[in-house]
């Protein structure tokens, strides 16, 4: 079964139609990249899936589950995790503290368990050492990696990632895809990607969106093969 | 603890110290002693401390700056006169920011730290109400010179007294038979919309359908309200009188805005001086208020008849003939008032010396002693008038006073008397314990 | 581990500092401790709103009029005993509330300062408009007569200090343990990130709507103590001047920590006390101050010691 | 008085009323908007703006007028320079923080009170009009015999109160030209829209808020001047103006000008004209929570764009 499913998801902005009648699927267990060129409408689109941005028509199902009515904090509580574009932690507070009000929505009657959950993400990601740190301190590479840990802590089923290697420098950006080449399998991910790199390495399956609507899918090979999307995307921002 | 040995007391009684010129012996020896020595001397002739609860910021800080020249004067007068039993009284000033939690902070600054004697002068009602209930707990005589009908309505306590100005109450009651008789029977009325607002309306409406009158409508107009002209037309046509009084730093905007309401051709109009309280009736676009009444509870202008005690207590304050300050003419006083602070440090002192007070363990010998008083005659102590004390509701009542413009000035046009403004009694504060 | 003590021992001192105060302080002082253990629990109050949830609230004083009135009107027209009194007092403030915080809480940010303000506002006129049972401006007292709890004096000078201080104990103690509960923590998460916040799957919406219920209360509690322990009840405590005072309380003390509301509202009181038996003109000092500490101690005056010697205060 | 008559004294009050708040509240949406910070100490350039009125004209004497126009000159003028003053010393070091702001303009605010009350007094004190005539209206009705001209009992203006609304209406329009059409009003538009972007491109942000600052103090002192020989110059008399330009500037929506006008003349009018139906507090009870309740339910203000 498929783990997420939009019919006819439609955002119009006063007259300027963000995303028209998107049908999307999402398969349970893979990597799934969403790509397109600037202004497609990706952030849209996952912005619409995850309640953030109400959707002006169209359904989102989540398990099967028709989720269009319910707010955003309501499908987190479902089992998605949703991590931001432009980095967005709570800088004030420590990094420890940022991955306990993470994990801490499902574990915060049983302390134990939240500290060995928290040291556990923040091993995995690779930041233990830096759990005491107040998060506006830490660099940007850093801070992205906390965002990411703090999606990992809520144990998701489905992980959306807008953007994440945005901004992190080469070697960054290849501890990212291992680390998530490690979760597949784990959990589903939806990739929102602009770095042809990360999207070939990284992911099982790709949907191209342009200009608000979805413009093909398939494995990377059969995209990179797809003249369409040649012509709509790799063709001008091949080197994104 | 008595801090006076008795002996002293009686060589600084009044009598023996008036052959000394001991005020300013008193005086000079609180000045040039030091705490530690000759201890006993100068407790003997220690200050009388009254704590005085000044609206020097706030929105009453006009009055209060001329309930703090009176005061000051007042006080030099009983000094001059050889203090209370022949010890120079000196005054505490703190302000209370016309706020009634500052209030009450300000009566434990009197009690515990300046140890006043007793606290004095305060004129807005929730600054009186709010600070009394901790006059009562701290055990400090309190007098108030608010004209608030709080005192004699039984609400506060035998620690609050009110011996130097009639209240609110009292001044209306005997205003409807002049109103009434002489003015129309069919009165409209505006009135802050607050509790002082709320008993002249009560008060007034009772008193004038007492008379064959009735109040035809009652208009409560917001308080902090700074215009006033849209209020104007539900005042119904048949009205014959219109009765106004207004609080506040606005109250020229209002006066003025009535006259423009109803430019040439407007019914009688009576207003409590409050409303041109501290304004000069002279001020541009109130002209029309020519012929029209007010109520004064002491004349702001020098009459013809001007009696002696007048004369002396106007000279005293600081002002003219015209109820302006002598150094600006510009500087109109709050003269209906203001004379309260006079008479009740004039009270203070008879009630200090008929109860041959010492210290604080005798305040209360002191209030018995104010409960004791009854009839006052006019003169320097009273100069607004005969009063007469109620001891049973800590209340005094006197005459109150009804001018006409006339020229530019308040000419009395009628004397309301002491019988006039007598109500039945509300409470008995002597029943209650100190 | 060592940081939770540490800050229940500050708390702890501080609470026996108080006690102490009261054998070695003049009754002057005495007395003005006792005012202002009740107006820190005022700014406690607020503090959980502005401090904690990030929400700037003009309209605090609608609340603290709340509990005052609702306790008052409850012993003048009820003869209500004062502990029934005082949990009417409670009720009509969380009732308030939630109806304010159910309209208000759709907005955000200035637009939710005013809607505050104007809703404090109207309550304010709403006191003198019912002048008729409230006295209006003038305000009413409650005797001595009617202020015995269970039987216990509140008008001494022990008695007052120590009922204030049991409440302000348990209002602090409380509000200390509040900030560390998971409750408390998101509390903090939607002050620096209400976005992230929503999307960690937090009801946002209804944990600012608990905090403002729960602030409303603690600052309802504080007027009818301030009814209790000085006898008045009166509209100028629904006024915005009573909106602004625990802001500015907060906001010297330092927003955001436990201790703050309590050294805000002393600091005020006594730069206010002191200054004034030197010059007349203590506004002018009190004025100097502020911009003097703001553009100097820009966290408050706790923010100063959490950034250079308790860097672990909560 | 009649219903029709009534309601068209209580708009014609209503104008003169939202003809000083939108000075005021546009002083405050310019320094909102431009600056993003809450300006608590505005309503005391305001009262400042009326007590320096009081002085220049009893200082000047003679015709009324001419104190009038030397005040409507000077006073904006110094008003704009302390509040200039106040930025650079005061709100430049702490940065513009919000917070911060708040506190250091209540210190403000705190300083011009006290000093108003040291030097000017607690008293209000009247400024004479330079003209005030009183003018009865007429007013129309049909009746049995047609259509009838009377004068209805207490319906009138006055001169002056008309000279204030024309007098708005023109400081508008030359706010509007001076925002629109200059170098500076441009600089500043540019300001408000990005400040950092305007400072790589040159623009002395600093200096321009400081200019800012002044010109939003300037008006509501220009305000209080023209106010003044209706109501009276007071110490304590900035608290109303400032918490009702404070409402009109959300209610109209954060940094619109035209949003700013709209909602200084829809407050200035509304309780004037709920007043006729109501008795006057309740009227005051009803407006407030009305235009409260318009926030709660556009929380954007009236012509304010949803952020995101």
């Amino acid at each position: 079964m498929n783990i997420l499913e939009t019919k006819g998801l439609t955002k119009v902005y006063g007259g300027v139609v963000a995303n028209a009648d998107v049908d999307f699927t999402l398969r349970r267990g893979q990597i799934t990249a969403l790509i397109g060129p600037n202004g497609a409408g990706k952030s849209t689109f996952v912005g619409m899936v995850s309640g953030r941005i109400p959707a002006t028509r169209g359904q989102v199902f989540f398990e099967g589950r028709d989720i269009s009515a319910l707010p955003a904090h309501k499908r987190i509580q479902l089992g998605m995790a949703y991590t931001f574009q432009i980095t967005s932690v709570f800088r004030g507070l420590s990094v420890y503290e940022n991955v306990a009000l993470a994990a801490g929505r499902t574990l915060s009657a049983d302390p134990e368990a939240l500290d060995r959950r928290i040291t556990a993400v923040l091993e995995r990601v690779g930041i233990k050492d830096r759990s005491r740190q107040i998060a506006g301190d830490l660099s940007y590479g850093h801070q992205r990696i906390l965002e990411i840990a703090m999606g990992l802590a809520q144990d998701p089923e489905l992980f959306i990632l807008d953007e994440p290697t945005q901004g992190l420098a080469e070697s960054e950006v290849a501890d990212f895809i291992n680390l998530i080449r490690t979760l597949a399998g784990e959990t589903t991910i939806l990739l929102i990607e602009h770095n042809m790199k990360v999207v070939m390495e990284a992911a099982d399956y790709i949907t191209v969106l342009d200009q608000g609507m979805l413009l093909a899918e398939g494995t990377p090979a059969e995209i990179h093969a797809n003249a369409a999307v040649q012509a709509a995307y790799l063709g001008t921002a091949v080197d994104a | 603890m008595p801090k006076t040995e008795n002996g002293k007391t009686q060589i600084s009684r009044r009598g023996a110290l008036l052959g000394l010129g001991a005020s300013a012996g008193a005086m000079a020896a609180t000045g040039v002693l030091p705490g530690s020595l000759g201890f006993a001397q100068a407790q003997s002739s220690a200050p009388i401390r009254i704590g005085f609860q000044k609206h020097a910021t706030g929105i009453g800080a006009a009055y209060g700056r001329w309930y703090d020249a009176t005061t000051t004067a007042a006080v030099k007068r009983i000094n001059d006169a050889g203090g209370i039993n022949g010890r120079p009284v000196e005054v505490i000033t703190e302000d209370d920011g016309t706020d009634p939690s500052r209030g009450a902070e300000v009566l434990e600054k009197f009690a515990n730290q300046h140890e006043c004697d007793v606290a004095f002068g305060t004129l807005f009602s929730h600054v009186v109400i709010g600070s009394a209930p901790r006059a009562g707990e701290l055990k400090l005589p309190y007098f108030v010179v608010s004209e608030g009908h709080h005192v004699a309505s039984g609400m506060l306590n035998r620690y609050t007294l009110q011996p130097g100005i009639t209240d609110v109450k009292s001044q209306v009651i005997s205003m409807a038979p002049f109103v009434a008789d002489n003015l129309g029977k069919k009165v409209t009325m505006i009135f802050p919309d607050f509790a002082f607002g709320h008993d002249h309306r009560d008060f007034f409406s009772e008193a004038i359908e007492a008379q064959g009158g009735e109040v035809v409508a009652k208009i409560a107009i917001p308080p902090t309200e700074t215009t006033f002209t849209r209020y104007f037309p539900s005042i119904p046509r048949e009205t014959e009188v219109i009765y106004h009084v207004m609080v506040g730093p606005a109250v020229l905007t209002f006066v003025k805005e009535l006259g423009e309401f109803f430019g040439p051709n407007r019914p009688e109009l009576f207003g409590f001086i409050d409303s041109l309280e501290a304004v000069d009736i002279n001020s541009t676009g109130l002209e029309f208020l020519d012929g029209t009444y007010f109520w004064e509870g002491m004349p702001r202008y020098a009459q013809a008849n001007q009696t002696d005690a007048e004369k002396a207590y106007r000279a005293a304050v600081g002002v003219d003939d015209n109820g302006a300050s002598l150094d600006d003419p510009a500087d109109v006083a709050t003269y209906a008032h203001m004379f309260g602070c006079w008479e009740t440090l004039n009270i203070i002192k008879r009630g200090m010396e008929s109860a041959d007070y010492q210290g604080p363990q005798d305040r209360t010998k002191l209030i018995e002693a104010v409960e004791a008083m009854s009839d006052m005659p006019e003169s320097e102590d009273h100069p607004q008038g005969a009063k007469r004390f109620n001891g049973k509701t800590h209340q005094t009542f006197g005459s109150q006073y009804i001018s006409k413009v006339t020229d530019g000035k308040l000419v009395v046009e009628h004397v309301a008397s002491i019988e006039d403004g007598l109500y039945e009694d509300e409470v008995d504060y002597t029943t209650q314990a100190f | 581990m060592t940081r939770f003590s540490k800050a229940d021992a500050l708390h702890l001192g501080i609470l026996a500092m108080l006690v102490i105060a009261f054998f070695v302080l003049p009754t002057y002082h005495v007395g003005a401790v006792s005012r202002i253990m009740v107006l820190a629990v005022y700014a406690i109050g607020l503090n959980l709103l502005f401090g904690y949830t990030g929400l700037l609230s003009l309209g605090h004083a609608m609340f603290f009029a709340a509990g005052m009135y609702g306790f008052g009107l409850a012993i003048k027209f009820m003869a209500a005993p004062v502990l029934l009194a005082f949990v009417l007092a409670l009720i009509a403030a969380a009732a308030l509330s939630l109806v304010v915080g159910l309209l208000a809480l759709r907005t955000a940010g200035v637009a939710f300062m005013i809607v505050t303000l104007m809703f404090a506002q109207t309550a304010y006129l709403v006191v003198l408009y019912f002048g008729e049972f409230t006295r209006g401006d003038e305000g009413f007292v409650l005797q001595q007569a009617e202020r015995l709890l269970l039987g216990f004096d509140v008008t001494s000078e022990t008695g007052r200090y120590f009922v204030a201080f049991s409440v302000f104990a348990i209002c602090f103690l409380g509000f200390a343990r509040l900030v560390q509960t998971p409750f408390g923590k998101r509390l903090i998460a939607i002050r620096e990130n209400e976005e992230r916040a929503r999307m960690l799957g937090y009801d946002v919406g209804r944990y600012k709507l608990l905090a403002l219920i729960v602030s409303g209360t603690i600052s309802g509690c504080a007027g009818a103590l301030y009814a209790l322990l000085f006898g008045y009840v009166g509209a100028t405590f629904a006024s915005v001047q009573y909106s602004i005072l625990p802001l500015l309380w907060v906001l010297l003390g330092g927003a955001g920590t436990t201790i703050g509301p309590l050294i805000g509202v002393m600091f005020m009181f006594y730069l206010i006390d002191a200054s004034s038996a030197y010059t007349n003109s203590y506004m002018l000092i009190a004025g100097l101050v502020l911009v003097l500490l703001t553009m100097f101690a820009p966290k408050g005056i706790a923010g100063i010691l959490r950034l250079r010697v308790m860097p672990w205060l909560p | 008085m009649d219903f029709g008559p009534h309601l068209m004294l209580a708009t014609l009050e209503g104008a003169v009323i939202a003809a000083i708040l939108v000075l005021t509240a546009m002083g405050l949406s310019i320094v909102f908007g431009v600056m993003r910070v809450v300006n608590v100490a505005h309503g005391e350039f305001y009262m400042l703006g009326a007590v320096l009125a009081w002085f220049v004209t009893s200082f000047l004497g003679g015709h009324p007028a001419i104190g009038f126009v030397a005040a409507i000159l000077i006073a904006p003028l110094l008003v704009g320079l302390i509040a200039a003053a106040a930025d650079q010393l005061v709100l430049k070091h702490i940065d513009y923080d919000p917070d911060r702001t708040i506190v250091g303009t209540i210190g403000i605010l705190f300083i011009i009170q006290q000093t108003t009350l040291m030097t000017f007094g607690p008293e209000a004190r009247p400024v004479a009009a330079p003209f005030n005539q009183r003018l009865a209206l007429p007013w129309f009705e049909f009746t049995d015999n047609g259509f009838e001209m009377f004068w209805p009992w207490g319906l009138s203006i006055t001169s002056y109160k008309l000279f204030v609304i024309a007098a708005a209406l023109t400081v508008l329009v030359a706010l509007w030209l001076f925002l629109t059409r200059t170098r500076i009003g441009l600089i500043m538009r540019a300001t408000q829209q990005d400040s950092e972007t305007a400072q790589a491109f040159g623009v002395p942000v600093g200096l321009v808020y400081s200019c800012v600052f002044g010109l939003g103090a300037a008006l509501a002192a220009l305000g209080a001047v023209l106010v003044v020989p209706i109501q009276q110059a007071h110490y304590l008399m900035g608290a109303d103006p400032l918490l009702l330009s404070f409402i009109v500037v959300i209610i109209g929506g954060l940094g619109s000008l035209p949003g700013t006008v709209i909602a200084a003349i829809l407050i200035g009018m509304s309780d004037g004209i709920i007043s006729v139906f109501f008795s006057p507090t309740l009227a005051k009870i009803i407006a407030t929570f009305l235009v409260a309740m318009v926030l709660v339910f556009r929380p954007q203000g009236l012509l304010g764009r949803t952020s995101t």
